[in-house]
């Protein structure tokens, strides 16, 4: 569980849709101690507070991540200049991560994705192996539509839903999930992406009594526990806590989480 | 480390000037990955109340230009959790360990306090001032009577080292500086966080569930630093200076106006490695300037 | 300009809602080389006094983190200069015209606005503030009676309508806001500036001559947002926003927070052009958001 | 008089010494307008305030003024760091520049520069031709010396001083510039540096009686007179006045500058 701070240096960017950048920096003892599900937390030059990114994919051989993030104010737009060659200045790996199970043979997982909770889910996808994940992806119209063939890399039966139909399916993520679940081969259920998909996500897990876990996110300033400022709150056995997102968080059992 | 950074506040000898501020380092187990506690002269734990406390809700935190808001509220354990949960790790762990106490009542105030009196801790921060807690403090610290009230309150029932970290949202706080002062306050803190809002144009909504939060960070330092410097200017005892200090530059600017100390916090989550990169810059500063001990700055501005 | 973007204060119609700051646009003539001061909504005059004063000695400026400090120290021509010097070209170049007043003797307030209530000028803004000059105004501004009391006095000798400067460096703007309110005022402005200070570690002494002084810029933007935000839901008469407006959206903010209209200066040091490139943004923000009047989102923010 | 306020493209960057940068900018509007002795207020990044520094060269034909400055700072250092190709964001040029005047052609002027105070005085020595100009030009020791060749090329006879004496005269210009003056050619005297140096040239000048102009430096805010902020003290007809560097400077006359 340890993480560090440093400046690491970018071997590839490049835009993946318009202002949605992709990033791998090499930086092998991250690498090295991440998993799917963390963040990383990172310095835009100019600006006081840390932008928390999901870590989108793991290379432990070439010691690499991969980060995906939209450029939402001044400081995302500042991040998406740092050109290959220069460093990123970041505080990683941080947050708990997705529990990776051990699963039969004839269950499967699914991962879901809305907007830019999508990228997180790309390299959880990545963690099983023969064909045991259905990924069902959600993106506001076909411009936003990203990682879909990285998704079929990783061996995912991947959906597209669009909310206008512009690509896939139109409509939510629930629809896919659900005609999946019905098919009753699903071991576990994992997810990020906007507070109402989350909800959605979750109400149907527990229709379905299907073990799930959900990234949350939420505004952070130290990223490492110290603050407590990215309070979420939880209920665990009949009580409620506050507790972080970065440090206790960034994923929670679906069942524990109060949205 | 050649020079000795050592300074002493209210008879307390920190290894070096730099604390951790409350609120910004927890109870000091957040960075050990980093580096250890010990780096560090002190650290001032998050505040602490007598019963639990769960905070505000979120968002918590909001950016500013070269600042932030938070309105995380005191979110806490408990006087008792922090006694025999992180006081023995954190005197392990740290150098001067300081408890920042905070309470709706002085009887709050109080026994929270009773309760440290024999334990080990080495200092008592009193927050008067939380700005984002109705009764957390604020209303205590915005007038000489009420910084008064709880100071004697303290007092009388403690004999630790007691440090009254005062707020900068009032007319004259040097009234108030003294007003602590006289209850027999040991040193005093300054400045706790402005209080400020940002809206979300899009939503129409405060991005603070609380509507407002503490502000802190680079751009408040010049307030900090003028307070810093009337203050020490009118009081007997030390004082520790905070707000929006960085940089080696800024702690020294900061002790010049009159600061024994200086607590930073923003910047470590800016750079978490800040604290140490200004203890590095004191230290080659008293290289560079052929200083024995940092007290020799203490107070030296010269005001024209 | 396809859209309206006026808006009425105190019964003064701005054909846009950006002010120049007074003491950063002089009086009209400075950036006239760049664009006609007529595209300002108006501007308020660099801060004048019955007599003449030459200010503080320089350096009068200081940089802060996202800021700036200033200790000019209200150097200025005099009313009389300013009446028959620069009235009539400030009212053909420009808008509305602000005169700016600031006195150190109740007297000086009455002569100064007596003087100036004969004349064209649209508007006058008292300088209850200025935290530069011992007896320029800081006084009378941090308490509601030396608020009240100036407002009281300059309300008697002039029906022009008067906007009253408030000080952020008090521990209760409301109750100042009220004060004011009580005596007439018609109309608010604020905030001036905090009170800050730099030290020059080499010298050993603090970079303004005057030792501390004004702070202004992006830096204090949360607090000036906080403050309307907090006058203007107590108050009934209009509020002026000012402090670290630099965007459109931070104008948008301001007026959301209960702003009628704003003010704008640090930023015109930063970019000449800011005030255009303000009022340009908040044409577009009428146009996506299909709004007739920005006094549409005057004082929406909706609270937690 | 008229200014302006815009992005002008660099030309050229070089670093002429440890720290102290020479850039050349493309900026016919304002090269048209520029005299000798006004400046430029340059936008830093990040930072509030604008630096003003002074005219180095104004090149009319090729539409382009050069700068001279030193890194003192943050905002400087970030101003230090444009490449050639990137823009630079002045309001320019501002100020009133030295008096140039028609001299008899048996007479000379005498441009003196201490430290960072040179570079203005090199398109001072510009606008005389024909060997008129003695240019005394004074440094702490010889890797802070510049502009050296500069002022040879535009003709002027050029002295060099250096605190330490490591290179050229060891001691302070007023020796040079006292020789010069003995020889009792000079019609004028020009002069920009720090306040020790100016004050000396002052009173030599008045010792000589001859007419002298002196380029002031003070924190400034806007640049262009709206805030006064950037005062000096001038006494003129036995009236003492506060004046802006800014905008009735930065140049004075000598018998009028107080110090």
């Amino acid at each position: 569980m340890a993480f560090f701070c440093d400046e690491f240096p970018i071997v590839e960017r490049s835009e993946i849709a318009s202002g949605i950048f992709s990033y791998v920096i090499h930086c092998p003892s991250v690498a090295l101690a991440a998993k799917a599900g963390q963040f990383v937390h990172i310095r835009a030059e100019g600006y006081t507070l840390r932008r928390p990114i999901s870590i989108c994919e793991i290379n432990r051989e070439k010691g690499t991540i991969r980060i995906v993030f939209e450029v939402r104010g001044n400081g995302t737009d500042k991040l998406s200049q740092l050109e290959a060659g220069k460093k990123m200045d970041m505080i990683a790996p941080l947050g708990n991560g997705f529990t990776i199970k051990e699963i039969p043979s004839d269950k499967t997982v699914i991962v879901i994705g809305g907007g830019i909770g999508v990228p997180p889910m790309l390299g959880t996808a990545a963690e099983y192996t023969d064909n045991k994940v259905k990924a069902v992806l959600g993106f506001r119209n076909k411009d936003r539509v990203i990682l879909e063939e990285d998704f079929k890399r990783v061996g995912a039966e991947t959906a597209v839903c669009t909310d206008d139909g512009s690509y896939g399916e139109k409509g939510l993520v629930t629809f896919p999930l659900i005609e999946e679940l019905e098919r009753g081969k699903t071991a576990m259920i994992y997810a990020c992406g906007p507070t109402p998909m989350l909800k959605a996500v979750i109400n149907t897990a527990r229709v379905y009594n299907i073990p799930c876990e959900v990234s949350l996110e939420q505004r952070m300033a130290c990223g490492v526990g110290a603050c407590v400022g990215c309070a979420c709150n939880i209920r665990k056995g009949g009580r409620d806590f506050v507790l972080r997102v970065c440090k206790d968080g960034p994923v929670f059992k679906a069942e524990e989480v109060v949205l | 480390m050649s020079k000795d950074l050592s300074v002493t506040v209210a008879g307390v000898r920190f290894p070096n000037p730099v604390i951790a501020a409350s609120g910004t380092y927890g109870f000091g187990q957040d960075y050990t990955d980093l580096y250890p506690l010990n780096k560090l002269g002190g650290i001032s734990c998050k505040g602490t109340t007598l019963e639990p406390r769960n905070g505000n809700p979120a968002p918590r935190i909001a950016e500013t230009p070269a600042g932030m808001l938070n309105s995380v509220g005191l979110q806490n354990p408990g006087i008792d959790m922090f006694i025999t949960g992180y006081l023995p790790q954190l005197k392990k762990d740290g150098n001067v360990i300081i408890a920042n106490i905070a309470g709706a009542t002085l009887d709050d105030y109080k026994q929270a306090v009773e309760r440290l009196d024999s334990t080990d801790v080495d200092m008592i921060e009193l927050n008067i001032s939380c700005p984002n807690v109705k009764q957390g403090g604020a209303s205590w610290g915005v007038t000489c009577d009420g910084a008064a009230a709880v100071t004697k309150t303290v007092r009388a029932v403690t004999k630790k080292p007691l440090m009254v970290k005062l707020t900068p949202n009032v007319t004259n706080i040097v009234d108030i500086a003294k007003a602590v002062e006289a209850e027999g306050a040991d040193c005093l803190s300054l400045i706790n966080t402005l209080l400020g809002m940002r809206i979300d144009i899009r939503t129409r909504r405060p991005i603070l569930k609380n509507n407002v939060g503490g502000f802190s960070g680079p751009a408040v330092f010049p307030v900090a630093l003028r307070m810093v410097w009337q203050v020490a200017n009118a009081v007997d005892i030390d004082v520790v200076g905070m707000g929006g200090i960085t940089t080696a530059a800024d702690a020294i600017e900061m002790m010049m106006a009159g600061a024994k100390a200086i607590q930073m916090g923003t910047a470590i989550f800016t750079d978490p490695y800040s604290p140490l990169k200004v203890i590095d810059g004191l230290e080659k500063y008293m290289e560079e300037n052929d200083l024995n001990s940092l007290e020799e700055i203490v107070g030296t501005v010269q005001p024209w």
